[in-house]
């Protein structure tokens, strides 16, 4: 598999989905789905065939900018891979979600979603820290002009501060690689911006922290953990439907992979001295997380809120420092991509429907629209973290590791399971249950496009609630290489 | 002798610079401007630079002091302009200017006098042999320069003036 | 031209600072656009003098080529300059640079 | 014993079916794959337990696959079968599969036929599931399982919001417990080293042989996970809400099955209760608690339905007394006859509140006993067996749980004097019930809408109800191999006496009572006191109140307080300040070409001077 070869197919399709909008506009949909579709089946592929020696699955160096050290270097690990499948099976999804929602300027909606995921490939998949840097930023810019240009009533300002907040902490996470870099060429005087040659930077103490903190902050602002989580809300209730399932099923997932790959490797002493901030935040996303999302009466933004109580079970697993803990983490990353990518769908689809978000303005829609209402009790189920599924797995683990750890943030942890289920209950009760509201008007259920997505997410949250060995001994083998005693 | 032509020359210059920033018809300014131009050009010619006074005449009082006469001729500014110019140059709008140019001329001429050693031009002539040496030699990038700058220039004068004579022609 | 001439550099700059300042003053009192643009081209001549007499003073033609570059500069300034004057006085009516206030911040 | 899995996996294939078919089949064959998966399960079941009888094996285990494995960590998704799984599955197919018939019937002309038998189907799995796993985290997907159906079941009539509400209270309620249960989980593994049952307990006996603070500190957590589900005291506030459902869901889930997954629990987990004493006495306190505090609250309900919800509590409530004496079989015991009669006495009642047209108070009933012949006999039948009348099944398993409290070193007759007091007031709540239910004068016309397959279900459970005491003698007590448990009558003793009496004098005060009329009951009832005591048992001793202002009120209040988020106020002011600085800076900004010559004078006036002084 290569990777540079997946990137430029999407970078293409971009170009080609753009230009396809004027022989039809229905095309551009075609063309970004048949694209996610074939990159899907190419992952799928590269899994079942196993991975090369040294448990890389792809494996490639260019040479970019030889005179500061800065090269081309992909390579695809059980981690990345799993991401990566994550990604192009989430944007077959989204693609699918804004058939008929977007009917503006198909072409360039399609090519920023195109891109936005070709770029998202790039930050799995780049061991180069500036190339990682690149692509971080490849994939800001065309999500901004998603919300901006495809949002709703208020998404001027909500790309702006989308854009701000992911802007100011990527510049303060290139000053660290920047500093890094720097700090490397001193000691050792080779000019290197190559991951596994930083791996063996001899940093100070201090040094070591600033730096990681440099890091740690970009990355707990994507995830987004408290504090810094102001702009996800805004961000997911604004963007089409499209752009939501982007945002919460991958794009926060940079965040966490960010932290995995390189806050905990780069800086293995710093990070564990950093432990308790690091659990202590994800606690506290967890538990104010869940509180916000119940008291949101806007449809997605309680779901946004709720996936960042979601993604402060990954950081509470990753500063577990145990394998039980990044296990969990790993696999609550992948369902929540799974559990709100679909929230986020149904959002949309009630939105077109009902041209509301507001729940207060939903209710009894199980009657009017059965299908959807029972997908949504999946999901909300799901969400809520039912056994059986996909986030229970994940979340336990998490628990599980968290306890060896620290007791009581655990206990607090645990306490934000009830609060899930206090938001997620009432998110269906305001919606699909209750009193059907005479002024909704009659809508029309689910039907095949919007179902077989649906189905897809489904199957994949049952698979790896029931089976999540095949996601755990994927990631298994590098467990040892994040530092986590396996 | 050429000390006193240097003074007497610049005096003209600074009499007629300020007389041309006073004048309320523009005509009459761009004379008087002109007049501050040639003196400088003495200058030049005192100085030991016979290529740049000649210049200065041919090609500012010449080319671009009547380009500005030109403009203003087709303006046909006339005696209403004159009285509003009397009306915007009240004596309050001095006030200030005047201060800071004060202050500025004050300072520098505290710099200046700050130096040691007595700086004295002697005047021995630098030609237009060197000047053109000087210009195509190590100055040929900026030559180069300044000619796209006066391409770019050019277009946008034609740009700007196309605009003016099509309204026109629709009228 | 033979011989020592014997003219201070200081008072070839004192002039042209008074100059460039007579300049100066009349941007800042002015408020038709023809004065102010003929205020430049004091300003300009100026900084010319000072450095045709820098030049002088150590016998090199580089002053010269800097007053050679004044001139380009002043000649495309003034080309664009006026052409942009006559479509404010088409446009507003009035030579008042004030007038032509409306890139605000 | 190869079949074993398909125990559960019918009822998951009788889900699937209905789940995917999205109600389109017709409600025949609805009521067909419904009802029939259960019932094939109960019969597989059935075969299962026959070979496992005769085997004579302890135990037999069916591996299925590995759930997870990380590290150490290793969880299998392992079916265990033996005595106490017997039992559980027994009830839960057996008991399950003639109410799911029952249900055929009573929910025909409802909106939603095959979803209601998608969800119980699914619920007939997670219970097995729960009593079959033999991994605490397999047991704790059945426990979820279970808790999810409930809530589904309860806010079944999804459009009063009311039935919403509780379905909720139910689920975070439960959630609550269950988040206990998962602390105990993290906490037995940290200890133990592993999350199956048989391989724990048996650590645990090795290396905490005396017991130790560790170890009762899980029993407590898990301890904690059972009230939750079954509804103990201080969690028991959302069961009688939870009658919201249709009844055949409070006969299956709320009485005979979900609710006594506590009970399972700690049965289940006996070998880490045993090894610790305080956790054994806090179980017998919390079920002596909840036994009495709850039939007190039953005497003055007015609605059927929470009559019987408050009796299932009490009646847990001594297995959890007889679970806190180690009385394991008698407390399964009860288990099981409990499930029989309090099922009997839901589905009867849900035939008369059919009739009624789904009216549910009691005060306006009366006199239906000639009218709803099956429904009134086997009304009667529940009650004596609920009011532990002898000869009864009631009898013998509530006997046993009394006589053994009373054995308790210490704290015996304590535990024997609370029971036997809430067995007084069960004969005479139920007495009550059943005078204002079926007698005095006709106030509402039924009409009689039994069919087959209600009333065979009822029949079936009222034998079972009356005969189901002889399993305890036969079989249960050869099974469970703690001794020192009394089953059977024993005449030689005064407590005993006593205890076969006084639900017999409960039965005589309440017809004289609430029959007869012997004392001025109105006259009590409205005095100030008796108004402030039925009150105060009215709303269930008063905790709902206390969690409302304690918990929902200000969580509500901070949330609406809150809907803007404080943490943005931050950025947001940041976002002020640098606004406040652009209109500030902007002034300057005017477009005038003189002031702006003018500013930038000034600046080189200030930057030569600057220079100068340097």
């Amino acid at each position: 598999m290569n990777v540079l070869l997946l990137i430029c197919l999407l970078l293409a399709a971009g170009l080609v989905a753009w230009a396809s909008e004027r022989i039809r506009p229905n095309l551009p949909n075609w063309v970004a789905l048949t694209t996610f579709v074939l990159a899907t089946l190419w992952v799928v592929f590269a899994w079942l065939s196993g991975p090369h020696e040294g448990g890389l699955y792809a494996e490639q160096f260019y040479s970019w900018i030889p005179r500061f050290g800065i090269n081309v270097i992909l390579k695809v690990d059980g981690l990345s891979l799993m991401l990566i499948g994550l990604t192009m099976l989430l944007g077959a999804v989204a693609v699918v979600s804004s058939w008929t929602e977007t009917t503006t300027r198909r072409g360039f909606f399609q090519f920023n979603i195109l891109w936005v995921m070709a770029g998202v490939v790039g930050v799995f998949s780049a061991f180069d820290l500036f190339l990682f840097f690149f692509f971080w930023e490849v994939m800001l810019i065309p999500m901004y002009f998603l919300i901006a240009i495809w949002g709703h009533e208020d998404r001027s300002y909500a790309s702006m501060k989308f854009f701000l907040f992911t802007q100011i902490s990527g510049l303060l996470m290139l000053v660290a690689i920047v500093a890094l870099v720097w700090i490397h060429y001193s000691t050792h005087g080779v000019l290197s911006f190559d991951y596994h040659t930083l791996l063996g930077a001899e940093l100070d103490d201090s040094v070591a922290r600033l730096l990681m903190l440099g890091f740690f902050v970009a990355f707990i602002t994507k995830l987004p953990s408290v504090p810094l989580h102001t702009w996800l809300p805004d961000a997911h209730t604004q963007a089409p439907t499209a752009g939501s399932v982007i945002l919460a099923g991958i794009l926060l997932k940079t965040g966490a992979y960010g932290i995995v790959r390189f806050v905990v490797t780069l800086f293995p002493e710093a990070s564990r001295d950093f432990w308790i901030y690091g659990m202590a935040l994800g606690v506290a996303s967890i538990l104010y997380g869940g509180f916000m999302a119940y008291s949101q009466s806007d449809f997605k933004r309680l779901v946004a809120y709720s996936s960042i109580a979601h993604m402060g079970f990954v950081l509470v697993g990753v500063y577990s420092f145990n394998d039980l803990g990044m296990q969990g983490a790993i696999v609550t990353m992948i369902a929540h991509g799974f559990s709100t990518a679909a929230l986020f769908m149904m959002a949309g689809a009630l939105q077109e429907r009902l041209h509301t978000r507001e729940m207060s303005k939903m209710g009894g829609l199980w009657v009017k629209a059965p299908r959807m209402g029972a997908v949504t009790m999946f999901f909300v189920i799901a969400s809520v973290g039912m056994p059986g599924l996909g986030n229970f797995i994940g979340e336990f683990l998490v628990l599980l590791g968290a306890f060896q750890k620290n007791v009581f943030l655990t206990i607090c942890a645990a306490i934000g399971i009830v609060v899930a289920a206090v938001y997620g209950l009432s998110l269906m009760q305001r919606s699909f249950q209750g009193t059907p509201n005479p002024d909704v008007p009659e809508m029309r259920d689910f039907a095949f496009r919007e179902m077989s997505a649906m189905i897809v997410l489904m199957v994949a949250l049952v698979w790896l609630g029931v089976y999540p060995q095949h996601v755990l001994s994927m990631t298994d083998a590098i467990l040892p290489m994040l530092g986590v005693a396996p | 002798m050429g000390y006193w032509l240097f003074w007497i020359a610049g005096g003209i210059a600074i009499l007629s610079a300020f007389a041309a920033i006073t004048r309320m018809n523009a005509s009459h300014a761009l004379i008087y401007l002109v007049i501050t131009l040639l003196s400088i050009a003495v200058i030049f010619f005192l100085l030991g630079a016979p290529f740049a006074a000649a210049l200065e005449i041919v090609i500012y009082a010449g080319a671009i002091v009547v380009l500005f006469l030109f403009v203003v001729m087709m303006l046909n500014l006339g005696r209403r302009a004159v009285e509003r110019e009397r009306q915007w140059l009240l004596p309050g709008i001095w006030v200030i200017p005047a201060i800071m140019a004060g202050a500025l001329f004050i300072v520098l001429g505290i710099a200046l006098s700050g130096s040691e050693h007595e700086a004295v031009i002697e005047g021995t002539m630098v030609g237009p042999k060197e000047v053109g040496r000087s210009l195509l030699g190590p100055y040929i990038l900026g030559v180069e320069l300044a000619a796209v700058l006066l391409l770019a220039a050019l277009v946008g004068a034609f740009h700007l003036g196309r605009r003016y004579i099509e309204e026109r022609r629709e009228k | 031209m033979e011989g020592p001439l014997g003219i201070p550099l200081e008072h070839v700059l004192y002039l042209a600072i008074t100059l460039f300042l007579i300049g100066v003053v009349g941007i800042l009192i002015r408020r038709n656009v023809i004065f102010i643009l003929l205020s430049l081209e004091l300003m300009m001549n100026a900084s010319a003098l000072a450095f045709v007499a820098a030049g002088a003073y150590w016998q090199e033609a580089d002053g010269q080529v800097m007053f050679m570059f004044i001139l380009a500069l002043a000649a495309a300034e003034v080309a664009v300059a006026l052409g942009l004057v006559v479509q404010l006085a088409r446009r507003f009516r009035t030579l008042d640079i004030d007038a032509a206030s409306e890139m605000t911040g | 014993m190869e079949m074993l899995w398909l125990v559960p996996a019918l009822p998951l294939a009788g889900f699937l079916v209905l789940f995917v078919t999205e109600g389109k089949l017709p409600k025949i064959a609805v009521a067909c794959i419904g009802a029939g998966c259960v019932g094939f399960s109960a019969v597989v079941a059935a075969v299962v337990g026959w070979e496992y009888l005769t085997s004579g094996t302890d135990a037999y285990s069916q591996v299925m696959w590995t759930w997870m494995a990380v590290g150490e960590f290793k969880v299998e998704a392992t079916l265990y079968f033996d005595y106490l799984a017997l039992v559980m599955v027994g009830v839960i197919t057996g008991v399950g599969f003639l109410i799911h018939l029952y249900a055929t019937g009573y929910m025909w002309e409802e909106e939603g036929y095959s979803r209601f038998f998608a969800y119980m189907n699914l619920f007939v799995f997670a219970m097995l599931l729960l009593v079959l796993g033999d991994s605490l985290l397999l047991l704790f997907l059945g426990w979820e399982g279970v808790g999810l159906c409930s809530y589904l079941l309860i806010g079944f009539f999804h459009k009063d919001p009311a039935n919403g509400y509780a379905a909720r209270k139910a689920f975070v309620i439960t959630r609550v417990g269950d988040t206990a249960l998962i602390l105990g989980l993290l906490l037995l593994f940290r200890e133990v080293g592993t999350l199956g049952i048989q391989e724990s307990l048996e650590t645990a006996r090795s290396i905490w042989p005396d017991g130790s603070l560790m170890n009762t500190a899980i029993a407590l957590l898990l301890l904690g996970g059972a009230v939750g589900k079954s509804a103990q005291v201080p969690l028991q506030t959302w069961l009688p809400d939870a009658m919201a459902g249709p009844t055949p869901v409070s006969a299956l889930i709320h009485a005979a099955t979900m609710v006594t997954a506590g009970v399972y629990l700690i049965a289940r987990m006996q070998g880490i209760y045993l090894l610790s004493e305080h956790a054994m006495l806090c179980v017998a306190f919390v079920g002596l608690a909840t036994l009495f505090i709850a039939s007190f609250t039953a005497l003055v309900q007015s609605d059927i339905k929470r009559v019987l919800a408050f009796s299932t509590m009490s009646q847990i409530g001594y297995m959890f007394l007889a679970l806190g004496v180690g009385a394991w079989s008698a407390a399964i015991f009860h288990l099981m006859t409990h499930a029989f009669f309090k099922a009997l006495l839901f589905l009867a009642s849900g035939s008369v509140i059919l009739s009624l047209h789904h009216e549910q108070d009691m005060h306006k009933m009366g006199g239906l006993w000639r009218k709803l012949p099956i429904p009134f006999w086997s009304m009667v039948v529940g009650s004596i067996a609920l009011a532990a009348l002898p000869f009864t099944s009631g009898f013998v398993s509530k006997d046993a749980i009394l006589l053994t409290a009373a054995d308790a070193p210490e704290l015996g007759m304590v535990f024997w004097g609370g029971a036997i007091a809430a067995a007084f007031m069960t004969s005479l709540y139920t007495t009550r019930m059943m005078v204002l239910t079926f007698f005095g004068e006709t106030k509402m016309e039924p009409h009689d809408p039994s069919k087959a397959n209600m009333w065979l279900p009822l029949l079936v459970l009222a034998a079972l109800s009356l005969g189901g005491g002889w399993f305890g003698f036969t079989v249960l007590d050869s099974l469970f191999h703690d001794h020192g448990v009394h089953f059977g009558l024993h005449l030689d003793n005064p407590i005993a006496i006593a205890t076969m009496c006084i639900p017999l004098l409960g039965l005589v005060a309440g017809y004289l009572i609430f029959y007869a009329n012997v004392f001025d009951r109105k006259g009590i009832a409205e005095s100030g006191v008796g108004k402030a005591v039925g009150r105060f048992w009215f709303v269930g001793w008063g905790f709902d109140k206390i969690y409302d202002s304690l918990v929902v009120n200000p969580f509500r209040w901070l949330a609406r307080v809150n809907k803007g988020d404080f943490v943005d106020l931050l950025f947001r002011f940041t976002a002020l300040v640098a606004r406040i600085l652009n209109n500030l800076f902007s002034i300057s900004q005017n477009g005038r070409l003189r002031w702006y010559a003018l500013t930038m004078f000034g600046g080189l006036l200030l930057a030569i001077v600057f220079v100068a002084i340097i």
